[in-house]
């Protein structure tokens, strides 16, 4: 189950949507906007998105990892428009009766979707704003 | 030589280049997404250095830049991604 | 920072407690009573603990851990007494700038905590109650 | 002789077969904690299969079995453990 939001995240409440009375373990990451990046101070960041195809992508994504972890049950939900430092951008719950698939699910999910989801961030800071990963940037997008 | 149109959208930085987030485009059969990058890179200054387009996705899934288009396609230039 | 409860977890106030503005991810884990455990159904568990030892084994392990990932804050809380399935017994919160290394401390706390940490479980069901890692019982307690 | 004294803690499996959780021990000097362990086995039936003891815990410290026991320690048997 994966979606795409303009609202604030709330991991709990998907949390409670994807546990299963079976599973003894969670693991949730959030992604969260920091003030700095490569040196630099960050006060907000725009995420944009091709919005359809981002939501068949992360899709993908879940589907495949599912399959790789049939014990695992997967959300992802991802916040577009304009965040603040401290402001969650993605939540990932990947939840199983035992610990190990839902550490190594929930990861390979946060790094595949960083690979070809098609979200991008504009940082704004004090020396202005720029689209990450053009023109020299690192194009990681690190979190 | 018939002509198709196509669909191109832009997000992101290209966005910001094109200062628009689509253009129809009209163009002769056998057209591919290479070919349209290319024509970006005359039409806009900021491009012209990028001699290789970036990802690129037809009808909102990844494909290759030596894609023929096809008429009513909806085509997109997939800047470095950075969700997450 | 580490310590034991008689009461439910409330993870979201352990993340305010330790996220700083730089960090760009955190891994929440939690360990949450399934109902069932080698084939068996569980109903309820009964956590029991060496309560200063635990204390103590749980911060040696945090400031361990926290040593290895110099750039990671860490907090855990581990519940006591009767839990139900659906229960969280413990949370473990693990932030940083970047992700890989809440990743990779979070899960080594856990790992570390099932060890050597002093807390024992009674498992109760439909078939009686029994202490684990007593008596040919498997002794992992894995969730 | 001198002897000392020695508070025995039990957890878990340990306090249900002990039917208490904790005994006063006077010790003679150089008692170790698997001394302490045998003797437990010759009290209770249900800990007389097990020749070696569980991990051990002196002043809320992991120690060996065969560490000497001091005047006013703690002394706990830690039955394997399930935390988490």
């Amino acid at each position: 189950m994966s979606y795409l939001t303009d609202e604030p995240i709330d991991p709990h409440a998907l949390v409670r949507r994807v546990m299963r009375p079976s599973d003894g373990a969670y693991v949730l990451f959030e992604g969260v906007v920091r003030n700095h990046h490569h040196g630099k101070a960050v006060e907000s960041i725009f995420y944009d998105a091709y919005r359809p195809m981002a939501e068949k992508e992360m899709e993908l994504i879940v589907r495949d990892v599912e399959s790789r972890f049939p014990d695992v049950a997967l959300a992802v939900v991802h916040r577009l428009g304009h965040l603040v430092v401290g402001d969650s951008s993605i939540a990932i719950v990947a939840c199983s009766p035992h610990r190990a698939e839902s550490f190594e699910a929930c990861r390979m999910t946060i790094d595949r979707i960083k690979q070809t989801v098609p979200i991008w961030k504009k940082e704004r800071g004090p020396d202005g704003e720029e689209w990450l990963g053009w023109q020299g940037n690192d194009g990681q997008g690190q979190c | 030589m018939r002509t198709m149109k196509v669909r191109l959208l832009f997000f992101a930085v290209l966005r910001d280049i094109a200062g628009t987030d689509m253009h129809e485009l009209a163009l002769s059969d056998g057209t591919t997404a290479r070919d349209v990058w290319q024509s970006l890179r005359g039409q806009y200054a900021k491009l012209s250095d990028y001699t290789q387009p970036p990802m690129i996705a037809i009808n909102e899934t990844y494909a290759t830049p030596e894609t023929v288009l096809r008429d009513g396609d909806e085509l997109a230039f997939i800047p470095p991604v950075a969700g997450g």
